[in-house]
C-alpha cells in the first residue's frame, strides 16, 4: 500500500534492475526530506541500483515494523534505537543523518530564558512527557541540575508556537526548526535551548535490523553510501536542493515557500558535518552517554550495551 | 342541494331557544381539511347548543364529521370559521372542565392500567393521594376491571381496553363530558351496564354530556335529545327531543314511547341515507 | 352580564379568525425566515470570526482570517489540490459507508429480532467501537497495508455503530399488530422486511444514518492522521508540515462541506421517504 | 382418506405439543447459552490470541501474549497507576457526559418540536461534528487552556450529537393521539414532557444515550491525545512512546472495560425504564 | 362451577355431527397468557365446527376469548391444548386461504388508502398489476369510499378506516374470513349496507366466515349460526341455529321469527351474564 515517489521526468520502467526499498520516515511529506528526494531527483540512488519508497507514517510504528524485519530500513534517532533494543527489537543504527539533536526549548525573547538555569520556575509547553521532546527537556533541565518538579510542565499537544506566542506558557520543547521558525515567520523572536548544547545523544539517522545488515549487507552499504551522497550535495547545493524538494511537495512553494526555506536553511545546520567526525558515523561514547542518560531519566530500566546499539561499517568506506 | 338551504337548516337551533344559559354553544362553526393534496371539507356549517345537566347524543353517517365536531368543541382544533362557547367562554383550547373520550382508545402503553386511570389527576394535581387510588380502583371495579389494575394496556382486550378509558374519564370530574363511541367496542349486556352507570353518574354528580353513538337505541335511551348529522360535509339536519322519563330503566327499552323514538330516528337517519 | 350580551360583544371584534391567522403567517415567517436566517448566521459567523483575529490579534497559524482562506481556498480549487485529495476523501467515506453500514443494517436487523444475541454480542461491539482506532492504527496498518484499505476499514468501524444501534432500536418499534398482519397474510421474511418493517423503522434508521455519515468524514480522517499520502486529512497534515495554516482551514472547510453533502443526502432521501408523515 | 382419518393419525402423534415446546425450550436454551457464551467466546478470544502470538512469533512489542499483559495488568492495578488514569478519564467522561447529553436533551427537544429549527441549525451542528480536533486543537488550548476543561469540551461535544439526534427523532415519534390526550386534560408543557415525551421518546433515546456512552470514551481519549499528563489515552500514548506495548494494551483494556461499564449501567436504566415493553 | 360440567359443555359439537366435511374444527382448544406477573386464563375449552359456506357468528362479553379464539384458529397464537383443523390439515401458522379482520384498524401508516388495500395482492403476487388496481378501486367504491384512495390512514375517520380493512380482506380473495368486529364503529345505515355487501359477496364467492359482533341483530341478520360464549376463560355456552331463508333482507328484520330469535339470543347471553 505505500506509492512510490518516483523522480519526475525519470521513469523506472526502463531501469528493471533497481532493487525496490521502502524507507519509513516519519512526519509528513516536508523540505526536511531534501536530501531523499535530491537522491531520487539526481539518480544517486538508482545509481545505486535502488529504487527508493518513500512511506509515511508514525516512528514508533516504524520501529516495530524494522523490529520484526517486515521493513527494512526507517529513519529515526537514536534514542528510540536505545528504547527499542532494551525492549529486545533487534534493530541497529547504521548512519546519522542529523548531526544535532534537533529538539530545543525555545521562548520569547523578552522572556529572557537563554540557558537551562533560567527555566527554573517556568511554564514550560511541551506535547506529552514522552518521546523526543521528553528526552531534550529532561537534558537541558540537567545541565542547570533542575528536575521536573522544578519547572510547571504543560502537556499542550503540537500547539507549541500558538501557546508560546499567546503567552500560555513561559517556553515550549519543540523542533528547532517548527515552533521558533513558525515564530520568526510571524515576525516574534525567540530564543532557543538547544539540548546538543549540553548532551550529544545520537539524533535522526538510518534504522536497520540484524537480520537484514546479516543477510544483506550491501543492500545497507548501498542505501547508506546514496544517502551520504544525496546528503553532500543537499549541503553544498542548498538553492537546487530546495527546488527539488519543491518538485516533491509543491505545497511549500508559492506562498509558503518564504517559510519553508527559512526551515530549510534552518535545518541545514543540523545536518552540517562535525569538524574531525567521519559523515554518518557516530561515536561509542555518545550511544554510551545516551543509554546513561535514558536509565537516568527512567525511559529505561535495563542496561542496554552500547555496541549493539549502532554499527559504523557501513559509513566507513 | 343548494346552500341557502343548509344555511337555513343550521339556524336551528335559535340562539335564544335554550331553557336557562347554555352550557354550550356551538355557533356556526365550519371546518375542511387542507393539508392533503385536495381539501376536504369535514363540517359545513354547524350550530347547536347543549344546556347544563342536558345528555346529547350525536347520531350520523361514518365521515360526517362528528369527530371533528367534538375535537373542535374541546377545543383540540380550530374551526375555519364560527366558534364555540363553553360556560359563556370561548372556547379556543381545552378547557379544564371537559372531559374527552376519544374514538380511538388512547392508553398510554408504559403505564398499567391503574396508572392510566390516574393520569387526569396526575396532571391536574400534580401527585396521585391514596384517596385518588382508592376512587380510582373504585372506577374500575365500576367498569367491571377488578383485579386487572395492574396489567399493562397491551394485555386488555378491546373492550377491556375502551372502559379503562371510561374509568380516566369519570375519574377526571368534568363538568361536560365529550364521548365520541365510548362503548363501541362492548357487548350488548356490557354496554347496557356501561349505560347505566353512565346515567347514574349523571344523575348523581350533573354531568353535560354530549356523546357520538351509532346505536341508535343507545341514543335514545341515554339522552335528552338526539341530533342526527348529514353525509360529509356533516351539518345536522334533525333534532329529536326525547321525552322519556328519568331515571331511565332497561325495561323502558321494550315500551311503545322508546319503539316510537326508535323509529323516528331510523326514519331521519334513512331520510338522509335516501338525500344522496 | 348576561351570556347573550358577552356574545355580541366578542362577536364584534372576530377573534376566533384573528388568533387563527397569526398562526398561520407565523408558520410562514418561520418557514422562510429560516432561508432568510442561514446567510445571516452565516455572514453573522465570518464577521466574529473577523473580528476575533482583528482584536485578539492572532498571528495566521493561530487563525488567519476569513479572506485570507477564501483566497487560498480558491486558488487550491483553482489548481485541482482540492478535487484531488476530496475525492480520495470521498472514496473512502463512501466505500467505508458502503461496508459499515452494509454490515451495520444486516448485524442490527438481526438483533433486534433477537434479544438474546444483541445481550451476547454487544460486548463485543462495544469494544470494537471503544478501542481507540490510533491504539490499533499499527495493527490495521501491518495487517491491511498503509493505503485505502486501512482507511476504509476504520470508516467503516466508526459508521457501523450508529445505524446498528438504530436498526435495531427501529425494528424494536415495529407495531406488533402490523405483524400479525403480515404473518396473517402469509408474508415471507424478506416480505416483512421489505413491507413493514424496513418503511416502520426508517424514521429511526435515518436519525442513526445521519450519525453515520458524519462519523464516517470523521473516521476518513482519523485513518488518513495515521499514514497517508492523499485526502483531506493528509492535506491538514501537511499544511501543517509547511506551516500553511490558511491550507489547513481550506482542508478542515473541505471536509465540513463533504459531511454537509453527505448530510444534507441523508435528509432529502429521508424527507422523501417519509413524506407520509407530512400528510396529515 | 377421509378427513376423520386424517385427524385420527396425526393425533397420535401430538405434534401441536411438539413444535410448541421446542420453541419454549430453545428460547431457554438460547437464554442460558448467552449467559454460557459470554465466558467461552471470551477465553475463545484468549486462546486465539495467545495462539497467534505463539504461532506467528510476534515479540511482546508487536503483540504480547494475553498472559504478558494481564501481568501487567495486575502490576498497574497494585501499583495504582491504572486507578489514577482511569478515574482522570472517568471524570472526563463523566462531566463530559453531564455537558453534552443536558444540552443534547434541550436542543434535540426543541429541533423535535420545530422541524424549521433542524433545518436551520443542523448545516451548524453538522459542522461542529465533523471538525477534526486535531485542526483546531491550538484554539482550544488557546481558549479553555491544556488542562481538563478541555478534555471535557471534545468529550461533551462528541457525545452531543448522538443523544442530540436520537431524542429529536424520539420526539417525532410520540403518537399524536396521546397529544391530544394531554392537550385535552391542559397538561402543561412540562406535563407533557414528563408524562408523555418523555417515556414515548425512551426507547429511542437510550439507542443514542448507548452511543454517546461510548463515544465519551473516544472522546476523552482523543482529548487526551492531544496534549495531556494524566488520563488512559495520555498512558497510551506514554506507552508508545517508550515502545512499552504490554502497558499500551492494558491501557487500551482499562478502556474497553470503561466503555462496557457505562454502557452496561445505560442498557440497565434501558431495561428498567422498559420494563413495560416486557410485558404482554 | 365445576370443571367436569365444563367439560360437558365443549364436547359439543360433537366430532361427527357436521353434514359434509367440516372446513373449520376447533378440537378442545384452551389458553393462558402467562407473561405478566399473574397469569391470565383467557379460554377454558372451546370446541366447534365451521361447514364450508357457513357463516357463524360469535357473541359474548367483552373480554371473553373472542379475539384470543380467532386468533388461534387463524394460526397467530398457539393454543396451551387442544388444536385447530382447516380444510382437514391443522393449523400451525396462518393459512393463505383464511382472511383476517383484526379488532382494531391496523392499516399502514406509510401506504394511501389504495396501497394498503392492494397489500395482500403485493404479498401473494409479488407485484401489483393494473386489473389488480381497478379491482381495489372497486372494492373501495363498494364500501363507500370512492376518491379517498390517495388519501393517508391518519386523514380518515374511524369509520372510513375499518372500511378500508373490510376492502383490503376482501380483496385477499380468502375461503374462510376471521372477522374480529368489523363494523364496530359504522353507523347503523353504513352497517346495514355493508352487512348486504358481505352477504352478496358470500353468496357470489361461497365464503365461509367466522365473525365476532357485538350486535345481536347483526349476528342473527348475517348467520346460520350463532354461538354464545361465557365470561372470561371463555367457553361456548350456547348455539342457536337461524333458519331464516337465504337471501336475507332488511325487511326480514322486522319479522317475527327474526325478532323471536334476537330474544333467545338475547336470554342466552342474560343467563351467563347472571351466572356469575
Ligand atoms: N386529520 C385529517 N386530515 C384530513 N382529513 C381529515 C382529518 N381528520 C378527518 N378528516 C376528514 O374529515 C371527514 C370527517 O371525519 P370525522 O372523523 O369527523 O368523521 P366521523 O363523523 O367521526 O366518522 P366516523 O363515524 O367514521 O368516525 C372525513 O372525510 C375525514 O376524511
Ligand atoms: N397478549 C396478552 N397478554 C395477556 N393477556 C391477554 C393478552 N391478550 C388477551 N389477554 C387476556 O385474555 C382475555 C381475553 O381477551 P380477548 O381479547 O380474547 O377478549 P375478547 O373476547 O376479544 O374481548 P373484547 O370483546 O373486549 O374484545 C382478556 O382477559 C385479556 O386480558
Ligand atoms: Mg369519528
Ligand atoms: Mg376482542
Amino acid at each position: 500500500g505505500c506509492s512510490p515517489i518516483t523522480p519526475p521526468g525519470q521513469g523506472t520502467g526502463d531501469v528493471p534492475a533497481l532493487t525496490p526499498v521502502t524507507l519509513g520516515v516519519g512526519f509528513i511529506p516536508n523540505v526536511q526530506f531534501a536530501p531523499f528526494y535530491v537522491g531520487i531527483d539526481q539518480g544517486f540512488f538508482a545509481a545505486e541500483g535502488l529504487a527508493i519508497n518513500l512511506d509515511y507514517g508514525f516512528e514508533n510504528d516504524y520501529l516495530k515494523l524494522v523490529g520484526t524485519n517486515q521493513l527494512q530500513f526507517m529513519v529515526g534517532s537514536g534514542d528510540q534505537v536505545v528504547l527499542g533494543r532494551a525492549q529486545g527489537l533487534p534493530v541497529r543504527y547504521i548512519m546519522a543523518w542529523y548531526t544535532r539533536y534537533p529538539v530545543v526549548i525555545f521562548a520569547k525573547k523578552d522572556a529572557g530564558i537563554v540557558q537551562p538555569a533560567d527555566l527554573a520556575g517556568k511554564r514550560i509547553g511541551i506535547p506529552g512527557p514522552f518521546g523526543a521532546s521528553y528526552v531534550a527537556l529532561r537534558g537541558i533541565l540537567e545541565a542547570a541540575g533542575l528536575e521536573e518538579q522544578d519547572v510547571h510542565l504543560e502537556s499542550i499537544g503540537f500547539t507549541q508556537a500558538a501557546a508560546v506566542s499567546e503567552g500560555l506558557v513561559d517556553a515550549a520543547v519543540d523542533y528547532g526548526v517548527n515552533g521558533p521558525v513558525i515564530l520568526a515567520q510571524a515576525g516574534i523572536e525567540t530564543t532557543q535551548i538547544a539540548l546538543d548544547d549540553y548532551l550529544q545523544i545520537p539524533s535522526n539517522g538510518l534504522i536497520s535490523n540484524d537480520q537484514t545488515l546479516e543477510q544483506h549487507p550491501e543492500l545497507a552499504r548501498r542505501l547508506v553510501r546514496a544517502t551520504l551522497r544525496s546528503i553532500q550535495y543537499t549541503l553544498e547545493h542548498p538553492d537546487e536542493a530546495f527546488e527539488i524538494a519543491l518538485k516533491f511537495v509543491p505545497e511549500a512553494g508559492g506562498e509558503n515557500r518564504a517559510a519553508n526555506r527559512a526551515v530549510f536553511d534552518a535545518v541545514l545546520a543540523y545536518w552540517q558535518r562535525r569538524p574531525g567526525t567521519q559523515p554518518g558515523a557516530t561515536r561509542l561514547e555518545d550511544w554510551q552517554a545516551a543509554v546513561a542518560f535514558m536509565q537516568r531519566i527512567g525511559l529505561v530500566d535495563s542496561p542496554v550495551p552500547a555496541e549493539e546499539l549502532f554499527t559504523n561499517e557501513f559509513v566507513v568506506e | 342541494m343548494n346552500s341557502s338551504s343548509n344555511e337555513r337548516a343550521v339556524e336551528w337551533p335559535p340562539p335564544s331557544s335554550g331553557v336557562g344559559q347554555p352550557l354550550l354553544v356551538v355557533d356556526g362553526v365550519g371546518k375542511s381539511f387542507t393539508e392533503g393534496p385536495t381539501p376536504i371539507r369535514a363540517l359545513q356549517t354547524v350550530s347547536l347548543q347543549v344546556q347544563p345537566g342536558e345528555i346529547v347524543c350525536l347520531l350520523g353517517p361514518s365521515g360526517s364529521g362528528k369527530s371533528t365536531l367534538l375535537r373542535i368543541v374541546g377545543g383540540l382544533i380550530r374551526p375555519d370559521r364560527g366558534r364555540v362557547w363553553f360556560d359563556g367562554q370561548p372556547v379556543q383550547e381545552p378547557h379544564p372542565s371537559m372531559g374527552f373520550i376519544f374514538q380511538s382508545t388512547n392508553l398510554m402503553p408504559w403505564r398499567t392500567v391503574l396508572d392510566n386511570v390516574l393520569l387526569p389527576v396526575e396532571v391536574q394535581k400534580g401527585r396521585v393521594e391514596a384517596r385518588d387510588r382508592e376512587q380510582a380502583q373504585e372506577l374500575l371495579a365500576l367498569v367491571g376491571l377488578d383485579g386487572f389494575s395492574h396489567l399493562y394496556p397491551r394485555q386488555l382486550s378491546g373492550g377491556m381496553a375502551q372502559r379503562v378509558v371510561l374509568a380516566r374519564t369519570l375519574l377526571h370530574g368534568a363538568r361536560l363530558l365529550l364521548m365520541d363511541e365510548p362503548f363501541g367496542a362492548l357487548d350488548a349486556l356490557t354496554r347496557e351496564r356501561m349505560n347505566l352507570e353512565l346515567l347514574r353518574i349523571h344523575r348523581l354528580q350533573a354531568k353535560t354530556i354530549l356523546m357520538v353513538t351509532h346505536s341508535i337505541a343507545e341514543a335514545v335511551f341515554l339522552a335528552d335529545r338526539v341530533l342526527v348529522m348529514s353525509e360529509r360535509p356533516g351539518r345536522i339536519v334533525a333534532q329529536l327531543p326525547v321525552d322519556l322519563p328519568r331515571p331511565r330503566t332497561i325495561d323502558m327499552m321494550a315500551g311503545e314511547a322508546f319503539g316510537r323514538l326508535t323509529l323516528q330516528v331510523r326514519r331521519y337517519i334513512g331520510e338522509v341515507g335516501e338525500l344522496d | 352580564m348576561t351570556f347573550e350580551a358577552k356574545v355580541k360583544t366578542q362577536t364584534d371584534r372576530p377573534r376566533g379568525e384573528g388568533t387563527s391567522a397569526p398562526g398561520h403567517s407565523a408558520g410562514w415567517l418561520l418557514q422562510h425566515l429560516e432561508y432568510l436566517l442561514v446567510p445571516v448566521v452565516l455572514g453573522l459567523g465570518l464577521f466574529v470570526w473577523d473580528r476575533l483575529v482583528v482584536w485578539q490579534g492572532y498571528p495566521p497559524f493561530i487563525l488567519p482570517a476569513p479572506a485570507v482562506v477564501f483566497r487560498k481556498f480558491l486558488l487550491t480549487l483553482q489548481d485541482g489540490t482540492l478535487v484531488r485529495h476530496g475525492l480520495v476523501t470521498l472514496l473512502e467515506v463512501l466505500l467505508g459507508l458502503a461496508l459499515g453500514l452494509s454490515l451495520a443494517f444486516v448485524l442490527g436487523y438481526w438483533l433486534g429480532k433477537h434479544r438474546g444475541a444483541e445481550r451476547l454480542l454487544s460486548p463485543y461491539i462495544v469494544a470494537s467501537q471503544s478501542v481507540p482506532i490510533v491504539a490499533i492504527a499499527p495493527l490495521l496498518v501491518i495487517w491491511f497495508g498503509s493505503g485505502l484499505l486501512s482507511k476504509v476499514l476504520v470508516c467503516g468501524l466508526i459508521t457501523f455503530f450508529p445505524t446498528l444501534v438504530s436498526t435495531m432500536v427501529g425494528i424494536r418499534n415495529v407495531d406488533r399488530d402490523l405483524y400479525d398482519l403480515m404473518r396473517s397474510l402469509r408474508a415471507s421474511r424478506w416480505q416483512i422486511f421489505r413491507l413493514l418493517e424496513l418503511p416502520a423503522a426508517l424514521p429511526i434508521i435515518f436519525g442513526g444514518l445521519k450519525l453515520s455519515v458524519i462519523l464516517a468524514v470523521v473516521g476518513a480522517v482519523v485513518g488518513e492522521f495515521s499514514g497517508a499520502d492523499v485526502g483531506l486529512g493528509f492535506l491538514i497534515n501537511l499544511a501543517r508540515g509547511v506551516l500553511d495554516t490558511p491550507l489547513m482551514f481550506v482542508a478542515v472547510i473541505a471536509l465540513i462541506l463533504l459531511a454537509q453533502l453527505l448530510y444534507l443526502g441523508v435528509s432529502l432521501l429521508e424527507s422523501y421517504c417519509l413524506r407520509w408523515q407530512r400528510a396529515a
